[in-house]
């Protein structure tokens, strides 16, 4: 899988076209949506005249083809028109939406690497023992639990229950307005005005989403540490290192988690990314402002303008992702320089 | 920042984290489903998170309903009205006293020019106004200002006035927007102007206690205070509408005082509540009908009698215990209890679950083995619920019922364009009347598919009768009102048993409010956020 | 804790009754089966053909054999340290500074995303550890005694950037960093092409008599092993058949070696076809 | 502990031929290598209470009808939502429907949906894979292409947009998971294909003038097959959770169908008060992609080279 999704992108170029043919396959499809975009505008009251008024003002009166390349077109010029379903520029909603997907993300990633890896590691290294049994069998319930229903259960215990963390939404109704969307992300904004309550309430809110949707990929990129670390292990060059008489730990250290960083830089690329297909479901659940809901909200509307936008979105991450990686790949592996 | 950095994250560590205290005590703090609110336009919205926002909060219309009694008309923006002795002329006198958010007089131009406009932009609830016989061409003459506090309204036929005054003027389109903003911020769209519309898309200017400051597509929406309101000065000086798409959610916050006012609660949370003595539980009967439409274009659904099977498959008492209490009452008739004309509980809701009275109006209608057929529906609230109960009855005498729950957008779609054979609804009435739910449920001008009257629920049955065109018609125009609402109650009585909608109840606004939240003055049509004190 | 034991030479390998045994789910095989011998500072070659469990012998002298090997012997022991007594620890102190590997292969032997150098630097024990620059410079001078030209670039080089033979060369270099007394060769020319093998063996050679060690030459070239070591052990199937001075290798009694030796062209005589090995399950038996 | 013991003789009889160290034919050499897998899983515990996890899911799921024979809408609104009892071991949801009927009806709904995606997802996958692969050139390239398409895509958006362009229900919702499912089986179809095509034995077969048609399904095939089976298996767990999640949406299985996501999504709104509607199908949902995670992990185990 990781090297299928990433391999996919490998040259710009080729990612170009798959952008391209993802467009095409989202633009028509979403044409064949059962859901008349005019209606949300018009409201379900409207005369046939008004109808027809407005589905020629959207160019839907138009052939397919012709209405794409004039989706492209204004694309291209960075124009993503209006999401009906919002009555709000694209351009805006998103700006919104996706910094608060990205942190979330982020966040869990962190929390992702930074627990999968050691354990990942120790599992490898301890292999066939308890701990290496525990590690995959938690890591496996965090792979195979439906993130929605942790989200459910967590904010039960963790909110209602205990009052440990902060409810739905990034922030309580208290702070909105209260600080300056510099970069959208709550928590550096927070640390850019210098304000403590504002943080750390964004914390408490984002906690709970972030360790759920982490431990999911915590599972994913423990499990593959694991089986990466066991190949290196089982190289000449450990034993080699041990004959020198370097320290099992020392070895372990400097070189196979030197070696395993290659593939681990993809594994991690590749977690994120499914970090975005978590969240659809993740920020429903927690009513959480971000770019999955967005995306699913705009395809139920049959709101084509959002969705595409959205698809291009994480067509253009995963371009980023895949250079991103292919870079580290030269830095981290000299045999691919 | 940088250089601030590290200072900051050190002062972070240090402070301890804020606790999540209630709300603040002068801003009200509400949670709802906003994932319909597309517009704050009035001229455009058609949908209740809209209206609710924006009707009587943030635009003022020129009379209003008398939240104790719907059914009286009461001055708003409009001190007085008179009516010409023909009954055709309608003269409103403003307020002296009307000023927008930035303080600049409103005029009865400004006034005058909203309604030509909403009628010119021709989006759905245009119809409150079009529906009298103002029409594009002629709506500069047909509504005008003679001077800075007079608008004049000449119609075409002499419609009795307390209709025609709740059924246009207490509306969204009877409301005065800023006409100077909004040619500023007009866009020109091939040609022709949108008179603003993308400008207040996202906040209209507008005489009223609140002008919208804020508006992040489903997250929130917040209003703040306009101090030179003419009406009496709203106690919150902000209004924050959170959008919190999730019942438990929104009841978890209300328990811990995260917000104020919860507007999206399932029947079950609600009965939970009820134990909770922070809060407090608002039940309104609004005028929305939820039913089965059923499209008689199909060959089995346009026999009467199966239609009237349908009938006897709802476990009205059943649901009225189990599924609707805070959602609905059950009724039967296509008149919403409360409006002018409607039938009263009993004669309102004369069916009941009867199997056996269904299964013999089937075999006479020639299906003793039943018949398959799909139900639409939302996968909103509690039509998953109720369409499932209907399903399962239907069952038991042979008829399947294959359900379909999709996104509403989705549901609306399919309905005006036909595509459904039973399809699962609601429909608000645009005024507490019988006259609002007799023309869209019962009149049908023209039922041929190319007419495309999709605005009529009825049309997009392709049911149609015409005696009660001219009924519902000579219904409108009789001025004496006991006569009017007799033969309002004809119409009921025939739409019940052969029309082509089954109605299942008629809804609740159910609205949880924490008890510190005082003087929250809710109407079936508007819900008066001002009115609210800590 | 070591085990102490009676006075001998510092650097005397005493192996006496080694068995190394694999336990899997369906039964336990037993690689090596009371092998025993010493060495002490002189070639000693281990011949056998592959699975005859040479080289597990020489992994269980550094406590190296998988996870899954059962080690056992009567005595395992280096000078006055008992290996088989030793805890991992302990070990650390024999690895490398007493006790060196070479391995077959340097394409898999060295770290391939580390420079060289570096991991030749890696095998000075801490307490000889200077400053960088210093440890480059030794680094640097190992490299030439093991006659490799400007060293400065090889040590920057990778793995994947060195020729076998040079890579065999950067191995010796890594092993004889920490100073060991007794040098295990395990197959070290196999993986090379024969070209460069005999240089890397003249460099072993070389430094092997300099520095004064001990040489554990395991190989499955009876010739080779014949021509370089003193003493030749003959293993087979797990056992040692025969063990006698490489000069009197000629002289070898047992039939396996004899088979050993008969199955080697010999330049000048002609045969039809050379002479399948005969193996008598006898062998096995001691 | 250091005293030689001899090997274990082996047993008489099916063991002996299974476990013959010289084996006589090609039959007994593959039935061997599908023995001393099948012992080594068996050595694997986790795996193997996975296995019978699924077990008893099947059992469970076959005997529905005589674990709930009142179907699974059986309403009854005078006992909505009531909790957990020997009655109701589970509980009722929102219409009186007994949980744990809904729950055994349910499970027949997630197997038909794994086992409908994998029969739909190994044919295609492996025709688009090893055709791909054994042409290469250009239609390579645009298979490889369109695969890349489907790839660069989280799937359950993916899925999403195909179920809200096809409409919602269970059958699109399988055709929308499959169609998201396919493209990493074709990969390792290609990937497979391409270590086997330049071997001797296709270049004899193509020597012998066999149709590309004909080396695709009797030579390529057969070699990628077993793979691709162990890869499904470890996808099983993704396609569960995937349908789930359709479910949760409301564009999975319609109601009154009780498919565990539209279960677990319907019980949403009685969280706090009736906290088994949603509890007790997230937990079999839970359970079972574990269990096939398990075993998908014990199946790469024994099939890993370097598991011994």
């Amino acid at each position: 899988m990781a090297r299928g999704i990433l391999g996919a992108a490998r040259q710009a170029g080729s990612v170009l076209v798959t952008l391209a043919g993802l467009l095409a396959l989202t633009f028509f499809m979403g044409r064949m949506l059962p859901t008349d975009p005019v209606l949300a505008i018009i409201g379900q009251q409207a005369d046939q005249a008004a109808y027809d008024m407005v589905h020629h003002q959207l160019g839907l009166d138009r052939p397919l083809p012709v209405q794409f390349a004039l989706y492209v077109r204004a694309m291209l010029t960075g124009d993503f028109g209006d999401a009906l379903f919002t009555g709000h520029r694209v351009a805006a909603d998103l700006s919104r939406a996706f910094p608060a997907t990205i942190e979330l993300a982020s966040l869990a990633i962190l929390i992702g690497v930074g627990l999968g890896v050691p354990l990942g590691v120790l599992a490898a290294v301890y292999r066939g023992t308890l701990f290496d049994h525990a590690t995959r069998v938690i890591g496996l319930v965090g792979y195979s639990s439906p993130t929605f229903w942790l989200g459910l259960m967590g904010l039960i215990l963790f909110y209602s229950t205990l009052g440990w963390v902060g409810g739905p939404g990034r922030l309580d109704v208290g702070f909105i307005d209260s600080i300056e969307p510099h970069t959208g992300l709550l928590l550096v904004d927070a640390l850019w005005d210098g304000d403590p309550d504002v943080f750390w309430n964004a914390v408490s809110h984002i906690v709970l989403p972030a360790s759920i949707l982490g431990y999911a990929s915590m599972a994913y990129i423990s499990r593959m540490t694991r089986s990466f670390m066991l190949e290196q292990l089982a190289q000449e060059y450990i034993v080699a290192a041990r004959i020198k008489g370097m320290s099992r730990w020392a070895v372990i250290r400097r070189h196979a988690f030197r070696n395993i960083l290659v593939q681990l830089v993809t594994v991690v690329a590749l977690a994120y990314a499914f970090l975005l297909e978590g969240a659809v479901l993740t920020e429903t659940v927690f009513a959480w402002p971000g770019f999955g809901r967005y995306l699913t909200a705009g395809l139920l509307a049959g709101d084509m303008n959002a969705v595409l936008a959205c698809v291009l979105i994480v067509g253009v991450i995963f371009i980023g992702l895949n250079l991103l990686t292919d870079r580290l790949y030269r830095v981290l592996d000299p045999r691919t320089r | 920042m940088s250089p601030r950095l590290p200072l900051a994250i050190l002062l972070l560590l240090l402070q301890a984290p804020a606790s999540r205290a209630a709300t603040p005590r002068d801003a009200l703090v509400m949670a709802w489903n906003l994932d319909a609110l597309i517009t704050l336009d009035p001229a455009q919205i058609g949908e209740v998170n809209g209206n609710d926002i924006i009707l009587g909060n943030v635009c003022t219309p020129l009379v209003n309903y008398d939240p104790q009694d719907i059914s009286r008309i009461v001055p708003a923006a409009a001190e007085s009205w008179s009516t010409s002795a023909d009954g055709l002329t309608l003269t409103f006198k403003l307020r002296g006293d009307l000023k927008f958010p930035d303080g600049r007089a409103a005029t009865a131009g400004d006034a005058a020019w909203s309604m030509q406009r909403a009628v010119l932009l021709g989006y759905g609830n245009s119809a409150n106004l079009t529906q009298w016989g103002f029409t594009k061409d002629r709506i500069a003459e047909q509504i005008r200002a003679t001077d800075d506090r007079t608008v004049v309204v000449t119609m075409d036929k002499p419609y009795p006035a307390s209709l025609i005054l709740s059924a246009a003027f207490a509306s969204n389109v009877a409301v005065i927007l800023d006409r100077e903003a909004a040619t500023k911020g007009a866009k020109v769209v091939d040609g022709k102007s949108d008179l603003g519309n993308a400008a207040f898309k996202t906040g209209p200017v507008c005489v009223g206690p609140y002008r919208v400051t804020r508006w992040d597509a489903n997250d929130v929406v917040v209003l703040e205070r306009n101090d030179g309101f003419f009406g009496q000065k709203p106690n919150m000086r902000r209004i924050i509408i959170r959008h919190v798409p999730e019942s438990s959610a929104e009841r978890l916050l209300l328990e811990k005082g995260d917000i104020d006012v919860a507007r999206l609660l399932t029947t079950d949370d609600l009965k939970a509540l009820e134990a909770n003595k922070d809060v407090r539980i608002e039940q309104t009967v609004v005028q929305g009908m939820s039913y089965i439409a059923i499209n008689t274009v199909d060959p089995i659904l346009s026999n009467a009698k199966v239609r009237e099977a349908f009938r006897y498959l709802i476990d009205y008492d059943g649901l009225a215990r189990s599924i609707l209490p805070y959602q609905g009452t059950p009724r039967a008739s296509l008149i919403p209890e409360g409006a002018f004309g409607a039938l009263d509980r009993a004669a309102g809701q004369p069916f009941k679950l009867d199997l056996d009275r269904a299964k013999q109006l089937l075999t006479e209608a020639g299906y003793p083995n039943g018949f398959t057929k799909k139900l639409i529906l939302s996968a909103n609230s509690i039509s998953p619920n109720i369409a499932q109960h209907v399903a399962s009855n239907a069952a038991k005498v042979g008829v399947t019922l294959e359900l379909e729950q999709m996104a509403d957008a989705n549901l609306f779609t399919r309905g005006r364009n036909r595509e459904f054979e039973l399809q699962l609804v609601a429909w608000y009435a645009g005024y507490p009347d019988a006259d609002a739910n007799t023309f869209r449920h019962a009149v049908n001008p023209d039922k041929r598919p190319e007419a495309k009257l999709t605005m009529y629920p009825v049309w997009r049955t392709g049911w149609q009768d015409l005696s009660i065109n001219e009924q519902a018609a000579a219904a409108r125009m009789e001025p004496d009102p006991a006569k009017r609402a007799a033969m309002y109650r004809e119409i009921q009585e025939f739409m019940m048993h052969n029309g082509p909608f089954v109605y299942i109840y008629q809804n609740i606004r159910p609205i949880a409010v924490r008890s510190a939240v005082k003087g929250f003055v809710i109407s079936p049509f508007f819900v008066d956020y001002g009115s609210a004190s800590k | 804790m070591t085990a102490v034991q009676p006075a001998g030479d510092a650097s005397q390998l005493v192996v006496d009754d080694l068995r190394i045994r694999f336990r899997t789910p369906q039964r336990v095989i037993e690689a090596v089966r009371g092998v025993s011998f010493t060495v002490v500072r002189e070639k000693v070659g281990i011949v056998g053909e592959s699975g005859s469990g040479k080289s597990m012998t020489g992994r269980a002298i550094l406590r190296l054999t998988p996870p899954a090997a059962e080690v056992s012997a009567k005595q395992l022991r280096f000078g006055r340290t008992d290996l088989l007594a030793c805890t991992e620890r302990d070990m650390l102190k024999v690895r490398g500074r007493r006790i060196a590997m070479i391995m077959q292969d340097p394409r898999h032997a060295l770290d391939p995303v580390m420079r060289v150098g570096l991991q030749i630097a890696e095998a000075i024990p801490a307490e000889r550890r200077g400053t960088r620059a210093e440890n480059r410079g030794r680094v640097l001078a190992m490299l030439e005694s093991v006659r490799i030209q400007d060293p400065e670039r090889v040590f920057d080089l990778y793995p994947h950037e060195v020729s076998g033979g040079m890579g065999q060369r950067v191995m010796i270099a890594m092993m004889l960093m920490p100073e060991p007394s007794l040098l295990i060769a395990d197959e070290p020319t196999s993986a090379l092409d024969v070209t460069v093998r005999l240089r890397v063996l003249a460099i072993l050679d070389e430094l092997v008599g300099q520095r004064n060690l001990g040489l554990l030459f395991i190989s499955h070239d009876l010739n080779l092993v014949a021509t370089f070591c003193d003493r030749v052990l003959i293993m087979y199937a797990g056992r040692i058949v025969e063990e006698c001075a490489a000069a009197d290798l000629a002289r070898a009694s047992h039939p396996y070696t004899r088979g050993l030796l008969a199955s080697l062209p010999r330049p000048g005589d002609r045969r039809a076809r050379l002479p399948v090995l005969a193996r008598d399950p006898a062998w096995l038996v001691p | 502990m250091s005293i030689t013991h001899p090997a274990p003789a082996p047993a008489p009889g099916l063991q002996a031929w299974l476990t013959a160290d010289v084996t006589t034919s090609p039959r007994q050499a593959s039935l061997q290598r599908f023995y001393y897998g099948w012992r080594r899983l068996r050595g694997n515990p986790t795996a193997m209470i996975a296995l019978g996890a699924l077990a008893a899911l099947v059992a469970v799921a076959a005997l529905a009808p005589v674990i709930a024979p009142g179907g699974y809408d059986d309403q009854d609104l005078a006992a909505r939502l009531l909790p957990p009892s020997l009655m109701h071991p589970f509980g009722t949801d929102d219409l009186g429907r007994d949980i744990l009927a809904r729950l055994a009806w349910g499970a027949r709904i997630t197997l038909m949906i794994a086992t409908l995606v994998a029969v739909i997802v190994a044919p295609v996958g492996l025709l688009v894979g090893t055709t791909a692969g054994y042409f290469g050139g250009w239609v390579d390239a645009v298979l490889m292409r369109i695969n890349d398409i489907f790839l660069s895509f989280p799937s359950l958006i993916l899925a999403l947009g195909f179920v809200a362009a096809l409409g919602p229900g269970i059958r699109n919702a399988i055709i929308a998971i499959a169609l998201t499912a396919w493209p990493p089986i074709a990969r390792l179809a290609r990937a497979e294909t391409l270590t086997v095509r330049n071997a001797d034995y296709i270049a004899a077969v193509r020597i012998q003038g066999g149709s590309a048609l004909r080396i695709i399904t009797r030579h390529i095939v057969p070699m990628c097959l077993p793979s691709v089976i162990v890869r499904i298996t470890l996808n099983m767990a993704g396609i569960i959770l995937t349908a789930a999640g359709l479910g949760f949406l409301g564009l999975g299985a319609q109601p009154p169908m009780p498919e565990w996501g539209s279960m677990l999504s319907a019980g949403r709104s009685h969280l706090t008060g009736a906290w088994w509607l949603s509890t007790v199908p997230g937990l079999a949902i839970l359970a079972t992609s574990l269990a096939f995670n398990l075993l998908g992990d014990g199946l790469r185990d024994v099939l890993d080279p370097r598991s011994e």
